[in-house]
C-alpha cells in the first residue's frame, strides 16, 4: 500500500499481513506514517494505492463508513467521543452499521424496541466488563482521560470487528490508568486483530505477537518484540535515545 | 415513561402556565359589552401601524390620528364620550396585524379599527374584521380588495390606487401625448393597479419595469429608461425606493418627466432626500404641506398643538383623515352607540368634507374618496398642477 | 414518584386553561390565539434545534421552511378544500422536498457557508411567494377556509388551542423518540465529530441531508398548523426576522434540548409580544440575550433550568463534574 | 444595444464595489479569526449614524465627518473583538457566528430605538455632475468608488504580505497557540484585523447611504451580496473578493435588466448554490485541506 501526499509519500509500499487473532504492533519515529496508515486503512484519508483486503473485502475501495461493516474499527489518538451523547450512547453509535432504525425510530416501533433493547443489553454488557457501568450516563468529556481512551476502544470493539486498529491507546494515560486498558486490549486480541500503534515495547512484549517498525513509510524491521528490540537498524535510528524503551524524536 | 421525558411534559405544562398566569395578570376593564355597544365613557379605537421596519415612514399616521382624537376630546368628545386611541407597531407583517387585530378587538374592547396601515396588513384581517362585524375605516391602502361590493363592515376613504394611476395617465394624454413613456412599478398589490390605471387611461406604455422594496440599485432600471429614450417616467414606488429612482436618475445626467404616485412623495423631509425634485409631479388627493386650505390649516394647528414634535405631513394627514370620517359616523348617532349603528350613519354620509375632499359612503357602495389631482414641485415646495383634477367614480373596477 | 405531583397537574392545567379562559368572556379568544400561536412557534423552535443543537447544522431561513409548508397548506385548502390533517402533512412533505435542494449542497458546504445559503433560501422563498402571485396571492396573501380536522369543525379559537397543543406533544414526542434511537445518535454524532462518526459507520453527508429533511418536515407541518390557525398566509410573515426569532428561540433556550427550545419559544414569544410596543426593542434585547448567553450561560435556559432541579442528571456539560477515578 | 450593455456593466461595477469593499471586510476578518462576521453591515450601519450625528447634529465638515466614522468603525471592531470574540477563543464555528448573529439584532434594534426607522437623508461624498463620454455617462463618484476599492485592496495585500502585521495573522490562522508562544501579540493583532474589516464595512456603507439613506436596514441587502462575494471569492483570498464582488455587482445589474429585478437575490442564490456544488471553494478558493 502506497499513500501520497503531493510529492510527499507517507507509506510506501508497505506490506502487511495479519493473521484472524493476536496483537500487532506499529512502531517508528514521529513522521514515520503510523497514523497515515490506519488513516488510510479506515478511509479518513482517501487518497491510497494498493489494496487492503479483509476476508476478502478491498477496504480501499469502500467509502469511510461502510469500513466498518467490512468489519474494521479503530480508535483515535486523542479519543474522538461524543460529548452530546451519554457514554452508553457512545458505545450504541458503535453499533450503527448493525442497526437499521431509520426515520421510524421517531415513532417508536416494535421492531425499533427490539433493536434499541438488544443493543442496549450489548453495551451494558461490554460497560460492566470494562468497569464504566457506574458512568453510563456520564457525557465522555467529563469522565477522566483515561476513561476516556477505554471508552474510545470500547466503542470500537463493540461492533466486533475483524480488525481492531488503536492509535496510540496508551498515550497520555497515567501508570494507574494503564492495566485496565491494557487487560481489555489482551482481551480483544483472542477475540480478532489488533493492529496498534503503540511506543511503549515493555506493554507490547507482554501482548503483541508481532511487532512492525516503519520509518520515512517504510517497513525497516518485523519481529517479535524482543527479537525487534535487538535489531541493529532499529536500534540505530530509533530506540538510541529511550530511556525504558519509549521512543523519543529521533531522526536517522 | 422515563425522566427525561416527564422533564419535557413539565416544561411544557410550564410554558402553558406561564401562557396562563399572564392572561390573568391582564385583566383590565372591559369597556365594550357583548354586541360592540359602548356602555363606558369613552369610545376606544385601534389602530396597527408600521413604526418600525423599512415601512416605518407611513407610520406616522398615529400622530394625526392621535392629534385628531385629543382635538375632539378637547371639544367635548362625542354624545358626551371620550375618545381613546390603542395604538399598535405591526412591523408591516400581516401575522402580526393578525395578532394584534385580536388584541384589539377582544383583549382591549376596541370599537373600531381605524387608519390601520398597509395593504397587505390590512388584507389579513378584513374578512375577518368583517364577519366578526367590526367596522374598519379609512385604512391606509386604496387597494382595489377593500372597495369590493358586500364589505359592510369595511369603510375605505381614500381614492382606490386605479384612480391614482388614471389621473397619471389622463395628464400625460393630455399634455405629452405621443412621447415614449415608462412606469416603474412595485410588483404588489400597491404598484399593479396604478400600473392599470394608467395603461386604462394611455392604452399602452413603453416600458414597465416592476421591482421589489429591498432593491437598493435602481441604476439598471435608469439606464434601460434612458437607452430606451424614454420621455416620461410614473413612478407606482414607496418614498424611499423612488427617492433612490430620481437620484439615481439625476446621477445619470437624464431629466425625463417625473410623475409620482401619492405615497412617494408625503413625506416632509422630500427636498433635502430628492436633490433633483423640482419639476417632477405628484399625484395627491390631500391639500400641499404647508397649503393655506382651511382643511389643512386646521389639521396643522392640531398637529402643532397635540402632537408636537410629529412633521404635519401627508402620513400624519392621513391618520387625521381617518378621525375625521369615524367622528362623522360617531356624531350623527342617535341612541346607544352600538357599531351597527355606526356602520348605519356611516352609510348616510353624502359629499361629506374632508381633508382629503369630499367622501360618500352608501348602503350599496363604500367608494371612499372620489378624486385626484397633481402637484408639481417648485422652489422646495409643492404646488397645485390647475388642470389635473381628475374624478374616478364614474369609472369603477373590480 | 415526586416528578409525577409536578407533571400531572401541569398538564391538566395545560388540557383545562381554555375552560377556565372562559371566564373572560369573548378576550379568551385573543389569549387562545396567543398561546396556540406559541405552541405552533415552539414546533418550529424544536425542528430548528434537531438541525442546529442537534445536528451541528446551522439555518438561518428556517422561516423558509415555514412558508413552504404554509403557503402548501393554504393553497390546498383554499383551492381543494384539504382540511388542517391533509394541510400540515402536504405543507410536511412539501417543505421536506425543499429542504433537499439545500441538504444537498449543504453535505458539501463549511459551516458558515451553509449559514450564508441558507439565509438566502429564506429571502428567495419571499420573493417566489410575492411573484407568484397566480397561486400565492401576492403581497395579498391567501385566505383560508374555516378549518375543519377528519371532517369535523374546528374553526373555533378553544379547538384551534386543542389542535395546536396536541401538534406541539406529537411533535415533542416524535423529536424524542427520534433522539432516543439509532438516528438521532447519528445525528449527534456527525455533529460531534465527523470522522469518528464516519469510523462507527455513520455516512456523514447523507446523515446530514436526512437531518434537514426531518427538521423541514416539522417546521413545515406547524407551517401547515399555523397558515390554518392564522386563517392567512402572506410573504412578509416570512422574512428574515422571523427566521432570527426561530434561531433567537434556540440558542437562548439552550442548543440540543427540546425542553430548552420550548421554554426559548416561551420566553421570545413573550419578549415580542411585551415589546411590540416600542420598535427595535425586542430585537435589542433578544441579540443582547443571544450574546450573552453564549458569552455566560453556554447551556442557555436548559442549563440554567437544571440547575436548579434537585436531581442533577450526570449528562450536563456546564459544569465541570469530577468523576472519582476508581482505578 | 453595446452602448446599453456598458452602461449597465459600468453601473454594475460601481455597485459591486460596495458589495467587494463589504467583502473584502469580511475577507480581512475570516483570514485573521476563522469568523464569518454576521454583524459586518449592521457594524458599517452603525458607523454610518456616527458620521450621520456629526454631519447633521453637530455640524462637523462632512470629510472630517466620515474620518471620523471610519475611526469609530474600527474602535468598534477592536471593541468587538476583544469584548466578545476573545472569550470565545477555540470555541465551535457555530457558537462564533451565534454570536456575531446576535450582535447583528442587538445593533439594528438599539439604533433603531436610538433613531427611528425613518429614513435619514446623507450627502454624497463627492458631488460632481456626471461627464457624458461617446454616449457612455460618466459619474464622478463611480469612478472614485472604483479608485477607492483598488486603493484599499493594494494596501491590505500590501499590509498582509510585507509587514509584521500580516505575518502575525498567519500565523494566528495556523496555530494560534504557537502564534502566543513565539510572542506574537495576537490579542492585539486580532483586534487590528477585526478594526480594518469592520472599517471596510463602515466605507461600504457610507458610500451606499446617499442612495439607501442611512436607515438600521440600510445594509441588509448590500452585506448578502457582499457575503455571496466573498464567498465567489472563495472566502479567504483578497483578490477573489474584490473580483467576486465586481462580478456579482455586473450579474445582479444584468439580472435587473433582462430577467427580473424582483427575482435577482433569488437567482443570484440560485447561481451560488450552483456554484458552490461544483467548486465548493468558490471560483477562485483554493481547496481547504483537512485536518485529522
Amino acid at each position: 500500500m502506497t499513500v501520497r501526499f503531493g510529492g510527499l509519500v507517507a507509506v510506501d509500499r508497505l506490506d502487511l499481513d495479519v493473521p484472524d487473532t493476536g496483537i500487532f504492533a506499529l512502531v517508528g519515529p514521529n513522521g514515520a506514517g503510523k497514523t497515515t496508515l490506519i488513516n488510510a486503512l479506515s478511509r479518513v484519508c482517501s487518497i491510497a494505492s494498493g489494496s487492503v483486503r479483509v476476508n476478502g473485502t478491498d477496504v480501499l475501495e469502500l467509502l469511510p463508513h461502510q469500513v466498518v461493516s467490512a468489519g474494521v474499527a479503530r480508535s483515535f489518538q486523542r479519543a474522538e467521543l461524543f460529548p452530546t451523547l451519554t457514554v452508553l450512547e457512545n458505545l450504541l453509535v458503535g453499533l450503527h452499521s448493525e442497526m437499521t432504525t431509520g426515520l421510524e425510530g421517531a415513532l417508536m416501533t416494535p421492531s425499533t424496541r427490539r433493536q434499541e433493547k438488544a443493543a442496549r443489553v450489548r453495551a451494558e454488557r461490554l460497560l460492566r466488563e470494562l468497569n464504566l457501568w457506574e458512568l453510563r450516563d456520564f457525557s465522555p468529556a467529563d469522565l477522566p482521560y483515561g476513561h476516556q481512551k477505554l471508552l474510545d476502544v470500547a466503542r470500537a470493539l463493540i461492533s466486533e470487528p475483524k480488525l481492531l486498529l488503536l492509535d496510540e491507546p496508551f498515550a497520555g494515560l497515567t501508570e494507574a490508568e494503564t492495566p485496565r486498558l491494557l487487560a481489555c486490549i489482551a482481551g480483544a486480541g483472542r477475540r480478532c486483530a489488533v493492529l496498534m500503534i503503540e511506543h511503549h515495547f515493555e506493554l507490547l512484549e507482554g501482548i503483541a505477537e508481532r511487532v512492525t517498525v516503519m520509518n520515512f513509510g517504510r517497513k525497516i524491521a518485523e519481529g517479535s518484540p524482543s527479537g525487534v528490540r535487538r535489531d541493529p537498524e532499529v536500534l540505530r535510528c530509533y530506540l538510541g535515545t529511550g530511556r525504558h524503551g519509549q521512543a523519543e524524536t529521533a531522526a536517522c | 415513561m422515563s425522566n427525561s421525558m416527564l422533564r419535557l411534559v413539565t416544561n411544557l405544562a410550564a410554558g402553558i402556565a406561564c401562557a396562563f398566569l399572564t392572561s390573568y395578570a391582564a385583566v383590565a376593564a372591559d369597556p365594550l359589552a357583548p354586541g360592540g355597544t359602548v356602555t363606558g365613557d369613552t369610545i376606544v379605537l385601534g389602530q396597527t401601524a408600521a413604526q418600525s421596519g423599512p415601512q416605518a415612514p407611513i407610520g406616522a399616521s398615529k400622530w394625526g390620528l392621535s392629534a385628531f382624537i385629543a382635538s375632539v376630546n378637547a371639544h367635548g368628545g362625542v354624545a358626551g364620550k371620550k375618545l381613546r386611541l390603542i395604538s399598535y407597531d405591526d412591523g408591516y407583517q400581516p401575522a402580526q396585524t393578525t395578532a394584534l387585530d385580536k388584541k384589539l378587538v377582544y383583549e382591549d374592547g376596541v370599537f373600531a379599527i381605524v387608519g390601520s396601515i398597509g395593504s397587505p396588513t390590512t388584507a389579513a384581517v378584513y374578512k375577518v374584521l368583517n364577519e366578526a362585524h367590526v367596522p374598519l375605516v379609512s385604512m391606509g391602502s386604496g387597494s382595489p380588495l377593500f372597495y369590493q361590493p358586500g364589505l359592510k363592515y369595511v369603510f375605505p376613504s381614500w381614492p382606490i390606487y386605479t384612480t391614482d394611476g388614471k389621473t397619471m395617465g389622463a395628464f400625460v394624454k393630455k399634455h405629452f401625448s405621443g412621447q415614449p413613456a415608462a412606469v416603474i412599478y412595485q410588483d404588489d398589490a400597491f404598484g399593479k393597479p396604478i400600473l392599470e390605471g394608467i395603461k386604462s387611461e394611455l392604452g399602452k406604455v413603453d416600458v414597465e419595469i416592476p421591482y421589489v422594496p429591498s432593491q437598493v440599485d435602481f441604476s439598471s432600471a435608469v439606464i434601460k429608461l434612458k437607452s430606451a429614450g424614454i420621455k416620461v417616467v410614473m413612478l407606482a414606488t414607496i418614498a424611499t425606493s423612488g427617492a433612490q429612482i430620481l437620484n439615481q436618475m439625476a446621477s445619470l445626467d437624464y431629466h425625463p418627466t417625473r410623475i409620482l404616485t401619492s405615497s412617494a412623495c408625503g413625506y416632509g423631509g422630500i427636498f433635502d432626500a430628492i436633490g433633483s425634485l423640482d419639476g417632477a409631479y405628484c399625484t395627491a388627493f390631500l391639500p400641499p404641506p404647508g397649503s393655506a386650505d382651511p382643511q389643512w390649516a386646521e389639521f396643522a394647528s392640531a398637529m402643532g398643538k397635540y402632537a408636537p414634535g410629529h412633521a404635519a405631513d401627508i402620513y400624519a394627514a392621513w391618520g387625521w383623515l381617518a378621525g375625521q370620517v369615524t367622528y362623522a359616523g360617531l356624531e350623527k348617532i342617535k341612541g346607544p352607540i352600538t357599531r351597527d349603528a355606526f356602520v348605519a350613519q356611516l352609510e348616510t354620509l353624502h359629499d361629506f368634507d374632508t381633508i382629503a375632499g369630499k367622501i360618500s359612503y352608501s348602503p350599496q357602495r363604500h367608494d371612499g374618496g372620489c378624486c385626484q389631482l397633481l402637484w408639481q414641485a417648485k422652489g422646495g415646495k409643492w404646488g397645485i398642477v390647475p388642470d389635473s383634477a381628475f374624478n374616478g367614480s364614474a369609472a369603477m373596477t373590480k | 414518584m415526586p416528578r409525577y405531583a409536578v407533571t400531572v397537574p401541569v398538564v391538566i392545567i395545560a388540557a383545562v386553561l381554555p375552560l377556565v379562559l372562559q371566564l373572560i368572556g369573548e378576550r379568551q379568544v385573543y389569549w387562545l390565539f396567543v398561546v396556540s400561536e406559541f405552541f405552533v412557534f415552539a414546533i418550529v423552535a424544536i425542528s430548528l434545534d434537531l438541525l442546529m443543537g442537534r445536528t451541528g447544522q446551522i439555518s438561518l431561513g428556517h422561516s423558509g421552511f415555514v412558508a413552504v409548508g404554509a403557503y402548501t397548506a393554504a393553497i390546498l385548502n383554499a383551492r381543494f378544500g384539504v382540511d388542517l390533517l391533509g394541510g400540515a402533512f402536504a405543507g410536511g412533505s412539501l417543505a421536506a422536498i425543499a429542504s433537499l435542494f439545500l441538504g444537498v449542497p449543504a453535505t458539501r458546504l463549511r459551516g458558515h457557508y451553509l449559514g450564508i445559503v441558507t439565509l438566502g433560501f429564506g429571502i428567495a422563498v419571499d420573493q417566489i411567494a410575492l411573484k407568484w402571485d397566480a397561486l400565492t396571492g401576492g403581497d395579498q396573501g391567501l385566505h383560508l377556509h374555516r378549518p375543519t380536522l377528519l371532517g369535523l369543525d374546528v374553526g373555533t379559537p378553544v379547538l384551534m388551542y386543542y389542535v395546536a397543543l396536541i401538534a406541539l406533544i406529537v411533535a415533542t414526542l416524535l423529536v424524542w423518540s427520534l433522539t432516543r434511537t439509532r438516528l438521532g445518535r447519528a445525528f449527534a454524532a456527525v455533529k460531534d465529530s465527523e470522522i469518528a462518526a464516519a469510523a462507527m459507520g455513520v455516512p456523514v453527508a447523507s446523515t446530514k441531508v436526512v437531518a434537514f429533511v426531518c427538521s423541514a418536515f416539522l417546521a413545515g407541518a406547524a407551517g401547515g398548523i399555523y397558515a390554518f390557525l392564522a386563517g392567512f398566509v402572506a410573504p412578509e410573515d416570512f422574512g428574515i426576522d422571523s427566521s432570527l426569532l426561530f434561531f433567537a428561540m434556540v440558542v437562548i433556550g439552550g442548543m440540543g434540548s427540546i425542553p430548552g427550545a420550548i421554554g426559548g419559544a416561551i420566553i421570545v414569544d413573550a419578549i415580542k409580544n411585551a415589546a411590540a410596543t416600542v420598535s427595535g426593542l425586542s430585537l435589542a434585547i433578544l441579540g443582547g440575550m443571544i450574546v450573552l448567553v453564549v458569552l455566560f450561560f453556554p447551556g442557555g435556559l436548559k442549563a440554567l433550568l437544571r440547575r436548579r432541579t434537585a436531581k442533577r442528571r450526570p449528562l450536563d456539560r456546564t459544569r465541570n463534574a469530577t468523576v472519582p477515578l476508581d482505578a | 444595444m453595446t452602448q446599453y450593455l456598458l452602461q449597465i456593466s459600468l453601473a454594475g461595477l460601481a455597485q459591486g464595489s460596495l458589495y467587494a469593499l463589504t467583502a473584502l471586510g469580511l475577507v480581512v476578518i475570516y483570514n485573521a479569526s476563522t469568523v464569518v462576521n454576521f454583524a459586518h453591515g449592521a457594524m458599517g450601519m452603525a458607523a454610518t449614524y456616527v458620521a450621520y450625528v456629526l454631519i447633521s447634529q453637530l455640524h462637523v465638515p462632512v470629510p472630517l465627518a466620515f474620518v471620523g466614522a471610519i475611526a469609530a468603525a474600527f474602535i468598534l471592531g477592536a471593541v468587538v473583538q476583544a469584548l466578545l470574540l476573545e472569550r470565545l477563543n477555540g470555541a465551535p464555528i457555530l457558537t462564533q457566528v451565534v454570536v456575531t448573529l446576535g450582535l447583528f439584532m442587538f445593533l439594528e434594534g438599539v439604533l433603531g430605538l436610538a433613531f427611528g426607522y425613518n429614513p435619514r437623508p446623507m450627502a454624497p461624498p463627492i458631488a460632481i455632475a456626471p461627464v457624458t463620454v461617446a454616449g457612455l455617462v460618466l459619474r464622478p463618484q463611480d469612478i472614485v468608488q472604483l479608485a477607492l476599492l483598488v486603493a484599499l485592496g493594494v494596501a491590505l495585500a500590501a499590509l498582509f504580505g510585507a509587514t509584521k502585521l500580516g505575518l502575525g495573522m498567519r500565523a494566528i490562522t495556523e496555530n494560534t497557540y504557537a502564534a502566543r508562544l513565539m510572542g506574537i501579540p495576537v490579542g492585539r493583532v486580532l483586534g487590528t484585523a477585526w478594526g480594518l474589516g469592520v472599517l471596510l464595512a463602515a466605507v461600504a456603507a457610507i458610500l451606499a447611504a446617499p442612495t439607501t439613506s442611512v436607515t438600521p436596514n440600510m445594509m441588509d441587502t448590500i452585506v448578502v451580496y457582499g457575503f455571496i462575494a466573498a464567498i465567489l471569492g472563495g472566502f479567504g483570498s483578497l483578490v477573489g473578493a474584490v473580483v467576486g464582488g465586481l462580478i456579482l455587482g455586473v450579474i445582479v445589474n444584468m439580472i435587473d435588466a433582462f430577467l427580473a429585478p424582483e427575482l435577482a437575490m433569488s437567482i443570484v442564490f440560485g447561481l451560488l448554490v450552483l456554484v458552490l456544488y461544483v467548486r465548493p471553494d468558490g471560483l477562485f478558493g483554493r481547496k481547504a485541506v483537512q485536518k485529522v
